[in-house]
């Protein structure tokens, strides 16, 4: 397979990506607006309810909202591809600006809670596989499998009563207190919600890893590699992990939404200023605006590291390289 | 000559949710250096598990119920894992049925054969090890091997994977080289080459071989000794003369009958009646009883202890007992010399 | 009476598309014909598209180029295979390889045996669907007790005779068996082969029997094709191509099986073949009655 | 001693003792029990739980367990302990309705793309992909919008339809091998059409190995169903369900009120562990029967 066929895959996945995102944009557009509700509070705040009709009229077609919805997409499309997403009706702000001022919250928490989450399962995986059925390996089974079971947000909340309101170790609410605070207090911050996230998802992939690497210890090559007189740890590590990791690296490409989608729930009942709050506050609200460039920017996040993980499936794979060039055997 | 290998009375159990099933019943036997002895038998009469409990390469589940392997003359039956490890590779090891299969896909071949190589000489040089791996290459007869160090299993055909295979087996310079089914996976052609390859390197470099097969086609091309493998046990043991010309056991003679060049011009081939046992519950008596038109009612009752023939030839029938009644084997039982 | 030619395959030709632009030729111009009652064996090794052929002739694949009369019935043709589909997939019949996954595991043997009878619509001749199974059971030897069992706790040999059962339900005049014995014992290979001898025998129906162990098809079939990278090399009787072998390949074909024998065995040398492509230019020639030989075009000029 | 080296050749051997059937290992008891206990009580909640689980007691807000209410009361007032079983039976409900959506959408799609020629296949599983990279609370509050008021019906169909990609994938992987297998070849080369072969031979082979998505799917639904009315985005405060429960916490953190936190939060948590151990058997002994084809 040349270069040139290559970067023609390449394009052209790129191009339904493109169109990917284009649908999703388009739909979730129409349905918001079917929802009911009124934007208007979001702007206007109690003032709506003491709004007359005509004031209301001009309110809404100050905002555009009186245009049939097709005129109102193409004139957000029209802007969107010139970067100009509109403003927050509740911040009153550029809807960019918004995100941007809480986006650096949540990749705080979402990277940390992916690096714990990650690392952790790796190990956690690698343990039980080497201790398969034995008694570590059934304790871990079980606990993982009940601390899955819990719900985030309850998990949250018990996680508050524990630490914050009876032992009062940290606090409960917020990224930082108020009046700054320097990383201690920071960190004393995240590490309720970093929990929370780490449990919420750190079973599923430890799993996943011990599974892909039980999957591995029991193919055939393992006997031969035995019978060379490898030891079982280098049989683990150089064999088996190391077949296993590029469709593990791949997953951890294709979760990156998972774990910072998943921090929704926990920025919510910690009301952490992250982009979780401010989704949860744009669709309860119809903002608009904001819901619509926080769709484009989950979607694109999803789409792309989709991608990322299928070129980490091809480039570290050599099986799945050869596939691509199937056909060519034996120089 | 000293005995290399020696099984003594090795019975093998795997405990599954259905029951233990019995996979190798009291099994002995004994290897010299530079022999070749072939194990025959059907599909799940015990002759793979055998090889793979000896150089414990069996599941958990499987367990070594009772009797022992000497190597040496020291004991291994019951070293553990970390034990093993340094044995296998050097005092023995194994060539797998699967060429497809039986290589990591994502290593490549240089990689593969230089691994063993390094494991029982980690202070190699690069050069030296790198030669050594061209050396072995060369040896099991993989064509301009520089080119092809760098190459991974997929790019191989059947064939080459069991060279590059037999290669990695070979590589620790091992006193037993156990080949299970080595060339059922393969073409007739492929298989004749990698027969002659075995028995070229066994020549070569002395390796006594253990060499499981159902075929005895493969076993008259490679085997100075034959030991017949019925339901997990070693029913008749001999040199391959004596096994091919002068079989004793009745399920030996029905193996020869079988096979389809012995039946030329006849209307039906000769087909051994009946299925195996299961290995869960054997049977009471002689396994084969039940499938052996000259079973003795004793059969039924007692299994046969092994018989010697000669010094050489045991087989375990009832028929060699004194107070049997005389038997001819039938014609095609024994392939007679000339 | 002249032979009757049931089955004629001409130049069928055959890809399996890799990637867009490369594909893999599995069958190249392959002809082949098979008279009416008789057991023709088609050899050849693994990738030499013998099963390829096989598919082909049930209308599980659609060949690139060529045709496949049935009973002068061109079955490639959509238009001629939908006018005749009943008949065609009724006297057709076929036999798969590995007995463990072509049987449904989780259909017991005796709606396996009356599978073929129910999608046709046959109305049983002996009163009732399982009455009918149990005698097609009987027939190839095994116990009505097997009835209410399903596959996988039937052996390999036993699973197989369920699949002939099912292939005999429907008194096929021509019966397919893509390798049926390769993947079983020695021991019950012998009775699975006569249990298709006697059949055919009794039946009278054709045969193709498709194979890779030689030595069975010396035995069963009255006429042999060996194939090579997807073409015919060479077909003859099978006591005539066994006899004496013409073309390289089936030369080094027959020699590579070892004989059961250590002392003749052992001083034997098997031939080697390397004629990696087949040379484009070959001929197909009669080299002596009935024994057809493709020679280098190259040799003859 | 004769008679014992007397040729007899063979004889037909004695019947093999019927196999005796064996208590399946790891069976998850415990779960199946708690959980029937806990479906029972709520299906039969009228019986025992006698006070109105909507009423408020204005005068008993927030009380602690005790003699007059044995799991207390929440910060309006409610009994807990007849809150839990009526509520239960709301969220149980919900699970088991929105898992049928989810698993009849998923098959169909599945099924659908596993059978469709290549071009089509493709089409359908980018839409799935499109689906699934909508955060997934996002997409049930926007089909929630769509659907009109929140009702635990609505409710039901919202989550089913939100969570049904997985089984799509599933199936439609399953649908993709089963079609290549011989036994498919098979009956079509012997005149199965399309809807023969999927009722007779696929239908029964991936059945099994989706039960235990079914299962999973209904934890997952029960799940959602807390969260989102805990958040306030799914069902209202006086629908009483375990999560609905659970959106007065804050308060009740606030007064330090751990029962109305940990009761509902328990209840629910032991279903989602009971639903889910079952699940994992489910699937343990689906692969265990693979093995054993």
């Amino acid at each position: 397979m040349s270069i040139w066929n290559m970067a023609l895959g390449w394009g052209k996945r790129l191009l339904t990506l493109l169109l990917s995102v284009f649908l999703l944009v388009t739909a979730v557009f129409y349905v918001s607006r079917l929802a009911p509700g009124d934007p208007l509070v979001a702007y206007y705040g109690d003032r709506v309810e003491r709004m007359t009709p005509d004031e209301r009229a001009w309110a809404k077609d100050r905002l555009g909202l009186n245009d049939p919805i097709t005129v109102q997409y193409v004139r957000w499309l029209g802007r969107a591809l010139h970067g100009d997403f509109g403003i927050s009706y509740q911040y009153k702000m550029d809807a960019a600006e918004v995100i941007a001022s809480r986006a650096g919250n949540t990749l705080i928490l979402g990277g940390a809670g992916f690096v714990l989450t990650f690392s952790l399962s790796l190990l956690l995986g690698v343990l039980c596989a080497w201790h398969e059925d034995g008694p570590l390996d059934r304790v871990l089974c079980k606990l993982g499998t009940a601390a899955s079971c819990v719900p985030e947000f309850w998990l949250s909340l018990v996680f508050i009563l524990v630490f914050s309101i009876t032992l009062r170790w940290l606090p409960s609410s917020g990224a930082y207190s108020i009046g700054g605070g320097g990383l201690g207090d920071r960190l004393a911050h995240l590490a309720l919600p970093v929990s929370v996230v780490v449990a919420g998802h750190l079973w599923y992939y430890a799993y996943m890893v011990r599974n892909r690497l039980l999957e591995e210890v029991r193919a055939d090559y393992v006997l031969l590699a035995k019978s060379k007189g490898l030891t079982k740890g280098r049989v683990m590590f150089r064999h088996c992990l190391r077949n296993a990791l590029p469709s593990y690296l791949s997953l951890m490409a294709i979760s990156v939404p998972h774990i910072l989608g998943g921090t929704y729930i926990v920025e919510t009942v910690f009301s952490y200023p992250g982009l979780g709050t401010l989704s949860y506050e744009s669709t309860r609200y119809q903002d608009y605006n904001l819901l619509m460039l926080l769709c484009l920017l989950s979607g694109t996040v999803v789409m792309v590291s989709g991608m990322a993980a299928q070129f980490i499936n091809q480039r570290l794979d050599p099986r799945l390289s050869a596939r691509d060039a199937a056909g060519v055997r034996e120089p | 000559m000293p005995e290399l290998l020696e099984v003594k009375h090795l019975s093998v159990s795997f405990f599954t949710h259905t029951g233990e099933v019995q996979a190798v019943r009291d099994v002995s036997f004994s290897l010299k250096a530079g022999e070749v002895l072939a194990l025959v038998g059907e599909s799940g009469c015990g002759k793979s598990v055998l090889c793979k409990s000896i150089m414990k390469l069996l599941p958990q589940t499987a367990k070594i119920k009772s009797g022992s392997i000497l190597v040496n003359g020291a004991d291994i039956t019951h070293y553990r894992e970390r034990d093993m490890h340094k044995l296998r590779g050097r005092l023995f090891s194994m060539v797998f049925q699967d060429p497809m299969t039986s290589l990591n896909p994502a290593m490549s071949i240089g990689e593969q054969i230089g691994e063993a190589v390094r494991v029982h000489r980690p202070r190699l040089s690069r050069e030296a090890l790198r030669a050594r791996v061209l050396e072995l290459m060369a040896l099991v007869g993989i064509d301009r091997p520089e080119e092809r160090m760098g190459l991974y299993p997929h790019h191989f055909s059947g064939g080459m994977r069991q060279r590059a295979v037999l290669a990695i087996a070979l590589a620790g310079d091992p006193a037993i080289l156990f080949a299970d089914e080595p060339t059922t996976a393969l073409d007739v052609t492929i298989q004749a080459q990698i027969l002659d390859l075995l028995r070229d390197v066994q020549h070569k470099l002395g390796t006594a071989t253990v060499f499981v097969t159902h075929d005895l086609g493969v076993v008259a091309r490679v085997a100075d000794r034959v030991a017949v493998m019925y339901a997990g046990k070693i029913v008749e043991i001999g040199t391959a003369e004596e096994i091919f010309y002068d079989p004793r056991h009745p399920y030996t003679w029905g193996l020869l009958r079988a096979l389809p060049a012995l039946s030329k011009g006849r209307d039906t081939l000769y087909a051994i009646p009946g299925m195996p046992p299961t290995l869960v519950n054997p049977p009471r008596g002689d396994a084969f009883a039940c499938r052996n038109e000259y079973a003795l009612a004793i059969d039924y009752q007692e299994e046969p202890p092994m018989f010697q023939v000669t010094d050489t030839h045991y087989a375990a029938t009832w028929l060699l007992d004194p107070r049997a009644p005389e038997v001819t084997p039938p014609s095609g039982g024994g392939i007679h010399a000339g | 009476m002249p032979d009757e030619i049931l089955l004629d395959v001409q130049r069928l030709t055959h890809r399996y598309p890799l990637t867009r632009t490369m594909s893999v030729k599995a069958l190249d111009n392959l002809s082949f014909q098979i008279i009416r009652g008789e057991i023709y064996g088609l050899v050849g090794e693994s990738g030499s598209g013998k099963s390829t052929a096989a598919r082909c002739v049930m209308n599980l694949y659609r060949p690139q180029t060529g045709k496949i009369l049935y009973k002068g019935i061109d079955t490639c043709y959509p238009k001629a295979f939908r006018a005749n589909r009943r008949m065609l997939q009724a006297s057709r019949q076929l036999v798969f390889q590995d007995s463990a996954s072509s049987l449904n595991p989780r259909m017991k043997v005796c709606d396996i045996i009356a599978e073929p009878m129910r999608l046709q619509r046959i109305t049983p001749p002996r009163g009732t669907l399982r009455a009918e199974a149990e005698f097609q059971l009987k027939y190839v030897g095994m116990d009505p007790g097997y009835l209410d069992k399903y596959p996988p706790e039937l052996s390999g040999g036993q699973r197989q005779r369920v699949a002939i059962a099912r292939a005999l339900a429907m008194e096929p005049e021509l019966l397919v068996a893509d390798e049926p014995i390769a993947s079983l014992d020695v021991s019950i290979q012998a009775q699975i082969v006569n249990l298709f001898k006697h059949l055919q025998a009794e039946h009278g129906f054709s045969f193709l029997f498709i194979a890779h162990d030689l030595a069975m098809v010396e035995f069963l079939c009255d006429r042999v094709g060996v194939m090579y990278r997807g073409r015919l090399v060479e077909e003859a009787p099978a006591a005539q191509l066994f006899a004496r072998p013409l073309h390289p390949y089936t030369q080094a074909l027959l020699s590579a099986i070892p004989i059961p024998d250590p002392r003749r065995e052992r001083a034997r040398r098997p031939l080697e073949f390397h004629g990696e492509e087949l040379p484009p230019e070959s001929v197909w020639i009669e080299a002596s009655p009935r024994h057809f030989v493709l020679k280098d075009g190259r040799d003859e000029r | 001693m004769n008679g014992a080296f007397e040729r007899v050749g063979i004889r037909p051997l004695p019947p093999e003792p019927a196999a005796k059937p064996q208590r399946r290992r790891g069976a998850p008891v415990l779960s199946a029990v708690l959980l029937s206990a806990i479906a029972a009580g709520c299906l039969a909640c009228g019986l025992f739980a006698a006070k109105d689980p909507s009423y408020m007691d204005l005068e008993h807000c927030a009380v602690p367990p005790g003699n007059a209410f044995w799991f207390g009361t929440d910060t309006m007032g409610r009994d807990i302990f007849s809150m839990i079983w009526h509520g239960g039976r709301l969220s149980l409900f919900i699970g088991v309705t929105a898992a049928a959506v989810s698993t009849v959408l998923g098959v169909v799609f599945g099924a659908v793309s596993g059978c469709a020629p290549g071009w089509l296949d493709a089409a359908l599983m980018r839409l799935t992909e499109i689906w699934l990279s909508v955060p997934s609370l996002l997409l049930t509050v926007l089909l929630q919008a769509a659907l009109g008021r929140a009702s635990p019906l609505s409710l039901a169909l919202v989550i089913g339809a939100s969570d049904w990609t997985a089984i799509a994938k599933v199936v439609r992987t399953e649908v993709r091998q089963l079609r290549n297998s011989e036994y498919i070849l098979a009956a079509k080369s012997m005149g199965g059409g399309f809807f023969y072969l999927l009722r007779r031979h696929l239908a029964p082979n991936f059945i099994p190995s989706i039960l235990f998505m079914v299962v999973m799917n209904v934890r997952t639904a029960i799940a959602a169903e807390s969260t989102l009315s805990f958040m306030g985005l799914g069902l209202p405060l006086e629908t009483v369900t375990w999560g609905s429960m659970l959106s007065l916490s804050e308060k009740a953190l606030l007064s330090g009120a751990w029962w109305i936190i940990l009761i509902p939060g328990g209840f629910l948590t032991v279903t989602l562990l009971c639903v889910t151990s079952l699940g994992d058997y489910l699937r343990k002994s689906a692969s265990r029967r693979e093995r054993n084809l």
